[in-house]
């Protein structure tokens, strides 16, 4: 649980953002400028607002009513920066090892760092930075992680190896992330909680299901980010074909390869415009999943787009279709339809190089 | 414990040549002002040899010094120095050619023990309203021999030892005894275990390398 | 004494050198201590504690001299305290050699410190800060190994200036052979007989050698350094 | 017209890259580490390597064998830095007037400036400044301008203006760009040729549609990346529905949004993942695109996916099926099918965030 | 000349001033210039070259006077040269004592600004570069100004010693009243003559609040840098 609610001038800039979100990761998302560094610095002592009150898990980081300040190095947060600040002196390996050795072996071979460990870090090329400021950040054993794009500068293959692992610290050691990211794909996959910042204040904050299911998301995230995240257990892998079969409340879905254990839940993102709706059940189509919704709205979307809220089992959805498809299929709230997608739209294995 | 020695600096050579023959004494040199004050702000020396009975009569005053003890060890000649052997007569003309354009060199007058035996001995000649804007002082007597030996300037007021021991520097004129008060080199014990280094001083072997350095005997007491 | 080096001057390069080693050795934490507090903290009489630093390159070195004497003197009211509750005595010692030559060299090593110093990336800093080290552990690990070749400078700097110092040296500890008499005493004494010029050159290039190779070892120390944290 | 064939060793890695594009927009793509920053700082002069030349539009920068060195400043090159690299000392504006004045107004106000120009580069977000370190390497006016990774900090919105003005710059001004970037979206846009980095060497280096239509592209960008560019030319717009019509070689795509002028050319990415087959023509669909194509070729693609080789007019189309669905369609080399996609798949303004 | 501050002292106090800013200003292009090529050049010799620029400050300061004397007195091969053709002599001018203070000054000017051209960030030359700067615009616009801070230190530094200069001074100028008789010089002398001691402490306050002034333009000047590249 992390509560932030503080307020700080740069400036010309006015900070005032207030959220609180569960354990899990919160997402930062917003534009340039937006003030998602600067709440991060915030929260990690690194700047130290006018007014406000900073808590994490129930430690009181930081509260100017009752006169508390936490120094960083006793928050024992974990930042990866938008820089990647590795200390020029030292070896990757030493710059690893600073703040502790934690999980050392696993997370050297996840970020590929093998080869790189006596390098001196001017001698890095720009993602190889990233990587070692990541891995070092981990290595401290953090009680709460702050992201700030530490993924930007990866490529695609390279980010599909790293967001499992983060994934797992999420699930497993319970360890609370704010993930700053433009890439609404990353957010998806390893946010719980959207908090959509604008001009230093929080202009939405909730679980991100919600927040990213809601048809107002579209104008907020814009067009090519909006889409509902679903959660899927994995029923059967078909080993012949490499597909893997999973049960989401609206129905069944095949993805694309063989992916976790029977039993495992898994966050299918569907961006809003993949989604095809037909009035009839397909027939000869390659897109293999098809779930029969019903619809909850139709609303303006972002532009000329219309955003059609549906509700697929007890989970919603969310489609972008034109002014002109819906007119011609007669679409009103209530109406039954499929919502076709391919398998491939809604694998939680994104990270081939979406961004 | 040795003898601890402190000397003006123009005694370096022959006062060393007298310490190593006596054996277990050190001799730290510097400037007479400076050995003063040292002294008078409790300097662990045995023996002081100043080249200005100003400063140790200060010291006598003060009480610094064993009162008794205190006695000329040797006597110099003020003397116009330059770096060809022509004599010089002391008048304002004769000076002025010689210097043409140049600079006198000279110890601080209002300072150096040199300086100020310089000063006196112009003004009493005369010389010194004529002279002095031709002046460059400098902050020991053997700066202003360099100066002459380095043909920067051409004249320099200094001692007759000086002449006899650099080269290439000659004593072109001697300023009359009575132009300046006499130059006397005062010693004195500080401690009372200074007191034979200071017999030694007086003794004739001292007193005869002392002249060889050019210096100038004086009756003992 | 014909014109070499006699034992006399071999006593003053040894005394020299130690003089020179232990002045820096001294000063340098405090010199450290204070590059740090000038570069980075705000406080009120910076610039008083700023000008004290750099009295002793303004002042004549005499005066500098004197006011040791004064202050660290035997009679003086810091001197006699050391000497009475320590058993510690400077003047007229080489510990004041030390001393002399430390304060004479503690503005120019605080000097090139303090731009070590400022020149540290903060956002390095606030980085190890984040990965739990505290603030004395940041200072060690981060900010003095940034800070490395101001240091290396501001201490060869000193040395230098230690080697060289006579004019303070003489004054507060006068130029006893075998105690106090360094190299710069020991050519001044030179100087004042003609004929010892040789002497004089003898010492000269002993200074030199020395000098070159505490130089020569700092550019090492800086280039290993240099090499790593070169960008 | 841009040559490089250029060896040299940076410690572990080697670096033996060659390739020759004409003028346009060359994208480097590749992994951390592959080389693309030490190629691109051998093209500006900032890395002299061991041996080899380059040359652009017949200006030889360098070539060991005529013992030829053109020193950085005389080789008018835009450079931004893969981190920003802002004069500390300088004003945000004076930043951006360092190198020249050129199209300063229309720079400031596209780059979102205005608000920053009296501010100091300490003082601005890690997106301001990377938008200022593209201003200041635009405004010299730069007989080339090499790019790493320029848009990875930005947000979509922000991206989706700057993008077309990049377009501009290489389709009127005709400045040859070298473009390295992990988002493939941003390279299929804006690339006219594709070299693939891999290990220090170009493991491809083509025309970019080929390149990108070519079955083996699966293997070689990865799944997500994979997808055939279409060049199409506006036709009308469709006011009421705010839709584009456009003519590519294989038939008549519809656009969301009012997209160019009536007789522009756009170039439109159809990701391979996002493309349906159907063996019919499809009925009730909201999706509206569906092109008649022909099976030109079906080979292994990425993992246990197909790649489907399309012919559609004299253009090529690259799908990616399951093999489930190819076994169930029955489809073979030569079949005539339809390729379905949705509008906003195929829009040229992916820019809204899409990494 | 009863204690407070006589003609002489004011006359000495004013040529004082003159004397290190000319040396201060005259030595800075100079001693840029040796800190660049040491900071970034490699050439034979350099070590060598890196000793002779600290030699003013390992050797006494009565040496570096005497060596000044040879070279660049009237008879000396440099100072005979410069007197015959462009008619400047240097020996017993203000000039000279100039020249003696920028010698002086010269290793502590260079050492503080080769630290600055070592921390700066090469990359940014770089950028420059691209951006169309030939080398002389990079250095001008974005390495000096980079290096601004140790430029500063070094002129401060330099400034000072200047002011406090005595013994190369007095070497090679002497102590002409009005002409080379700077603060140290006058303070040396008041301090050979008992009871004077009024006179020193008057000339001692006028030095330290010369350089006191200096120090604090150059800190406001160093602010004003800081606020502007701070990070
Ligand atoms: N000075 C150096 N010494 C040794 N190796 C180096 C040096 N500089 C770069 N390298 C190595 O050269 C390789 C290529 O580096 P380069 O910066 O060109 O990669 P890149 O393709 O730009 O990667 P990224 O996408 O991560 O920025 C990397 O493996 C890097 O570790
Ligand atoms: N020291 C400062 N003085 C004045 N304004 C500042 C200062 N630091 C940051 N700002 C401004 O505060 C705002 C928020 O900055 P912040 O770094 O938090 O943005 P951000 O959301 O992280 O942006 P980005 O995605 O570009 O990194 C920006 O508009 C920036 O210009
Ligand atoms: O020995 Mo002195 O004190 O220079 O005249
Ligand atoms: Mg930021
Ligand atoms: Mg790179």
């Amino acid at each position: 649980m992390i509560e932030v609610d503080i307020q700080h001038r740069l400036g010309d800039f006015a900070l005032d953002a207030s959220f609180s979100t569960p354990v899990g990761v919160t997402a930062l998302f917003g534009r340039s400028g937006s003030g998602k560094t600067s709440i991060i610095n915030a929260i990690a002592g690194l700047l130290r607002p006018d007014r406000g009150r900073v808590s994490v898990n129930g430690a009181v980081f930081f509260d100017t009513d009752k006169g508390i300040w936490l120094p960083p190095h006793k928050r024992r947060v974990g930042y990866v920066f938008q820089d990647a600040r590795l200390f020029p002196h030292l070896s990757v390996h030493q710059n690893l090892r600073y703040g502790g050795q934690h999980d050392e072996a696993r997370i050297i071979c996840l970020l590929g760092l093998q080869g790189l460990l006596e390098r001196q870090p001017n001698r890095l090329s720009g993602g190889e930075r990233q990587r070692v400021a990541l891995g070092r950040a981990l290595m401290c054993d953090p009680q709460l992680l702050l992201l700030d794009e530490p993924l930007a500068a990866l490529d695609g293959p390279r980010k599909a190896e790293i967001l499992p692992y983060l994934e797992a610290l999420r699930d497993t050691a319970e360890i609370p992330i704010i993930y700053v990211s433009h890439a609404i794909a990353e957010v998806a996959r390893l946010g719980t909680s959207l908090a959509v910042i604008r001009n230093g204040r929080v202009a939405r904050v909730g679980p991100l299901e919600e927040v990213m299911a809601d048809p107002a998301s579209l104008a907020l995230l814009g067009r090519a980010d909006a889409g509902a995240v679903l959660t899927a257990v994995v029923q059967r892998h078909d080993s012949d074909d490499a597909l893997t079969e999973v049960a989401c409340a609206g129905g069944t879905v095949l993805l694309q390869g063989k992916i976790g254990q029977v039993g495992a839940r898994l966050r299918l993102r569907v961006p809003a415009q993949d989604i095809i709706l037909s009035t009839q059940a397909p027939a000869g189509l390659s897109a293999l999943n098809a779930l029969p919704v019903e619809i909850l709205g139709i609303t303006e979307g972002d532009g000329p787009a219309l955003a059609v809220s549906l509700k697929a089992g007890d989970e919603r959805l969310l489609a972008q279709i034109s002014t002109r498809s819906a007119r011609a299929m007669n679409l009103s709230v209530g109406s039954q339809v499929y919502a076709i997608f391919k398998v491939t739209a809604a694998t939680p294995d994104f990270g081939q190089g979406e961004s | 414990d040795d003898i601890l020695v402190f000397a003006a600096a123009s005694l370096k050579g022959p006062l060393d040549q007298i310490a190593a023959e006596a054996g277990d004494v050190v001799v730290s040199y510097g400037g007479s002002g400076t050995l003063a004050r040292q002294i008078s702000l409790g300097a662990p020396a045995d023996v002081v040899i100043l080249a200005s009975t100003d400063w140790m009569d200060i010291l006598e005053t003060g009480g610094h010094v064993l009162p008794e003890s205190r006695a000329d060890i040797l006597g110099n000649h003020l003397v116009v120095l330059a770096a060809k052997p022509e004599p010089l007569d002391l008048t304002v003309d004769a000076v002025l050619t010689r210097l043409d354009g140049g600079r006198l060199a000279m110890g601080f007058v209002a300072s150096v023990p040199a300086g100020i035996y310089g000063k006196a001995a112009l003004t009493h000649l005369g010389l010194w309203d004529r002279l002095s804007p031709h002046v460059a002082e400098v902050d020991n007597v053997r700066a202003a021999v360099a100066l002459v030996a380095r043909k920067e300037a051409p004249l320099a007021i200094g001692y007759a030892s000086d002449a006899a021991l650099v080269d290439g520097v000659f004593a072109v004129a001697r300023f009359p005894a009575d132009s300046h008060e006499p130059i006397r080199y005062p010693a004195a014990a500080v401690t009372a275990e200074g007191l034979a280094f200071l017999d030694r001083l007086h003794s004739p072997q001292a007193q005869e390398i002392f002249a060889a350095a050019g210096f100038q005997k004086v009756a003992p007491e | 004494m014909t014109g070499g080096l006699g034992p006399a001057e071999w006593a003053a390069i040894w005394l020299s050198l130690r003089v020179a080693l232990v002045a820096v050795i001294f000063t340098l934490p405090l010199a450290i201590w204070a590059a740090h507090v000038l570069a980075r903290k705000v406080f009120v009489g910076k610039q008083l504690f700023n000008v004290l630093i750099h009295l002793p390159l303004v002042l004549p070195p005499v005066v500098t001299g004197y006011l040791l004497l004064v202050i660290f003197g035997t009679q003086g009211a810091v001197g006699g305290w050391l000497s009475t509750t320590l058993g510690l005595t400077l003047a007229f010692r080489w510990t004041g050699a030390a001393l002399a030559a430390g304060v004479m060299a503690f503005p120019l090593m605080v000097r090139a410190m303090r731009l070590g110093f400022e020149a540290v990336d903060s956002g390095l800093e606030d980085a190890a800060a984040t990965l739990g080290a505290s603030r004395w552990r940041v200072f060690r690990t981060v900010t003095l190994p940034l800070v490395w070749p101001g240091i290396l400078a501001g201490a060869v700097l000193g040395f230098a200036k230690a080697l060289g110092e006579f004019g303070a040296t003489i004054t507060f500890v006068a130029a006893i052979p075998g105690q106090t008499q360094t190299i710069p005493s020991a050519i001044y004494g030179l100087l004042q007989v003609p004929g010892q010029e040789r002497g004089v050159v003898s010492l000269v290039v002993v200074a030199i050698v020395l000098s070159m190779g505490a130089l020569l070892v700092s550019e090492w120390l800086a280039r290993r350094a240099v090499q790593r944290v070169n960008r």
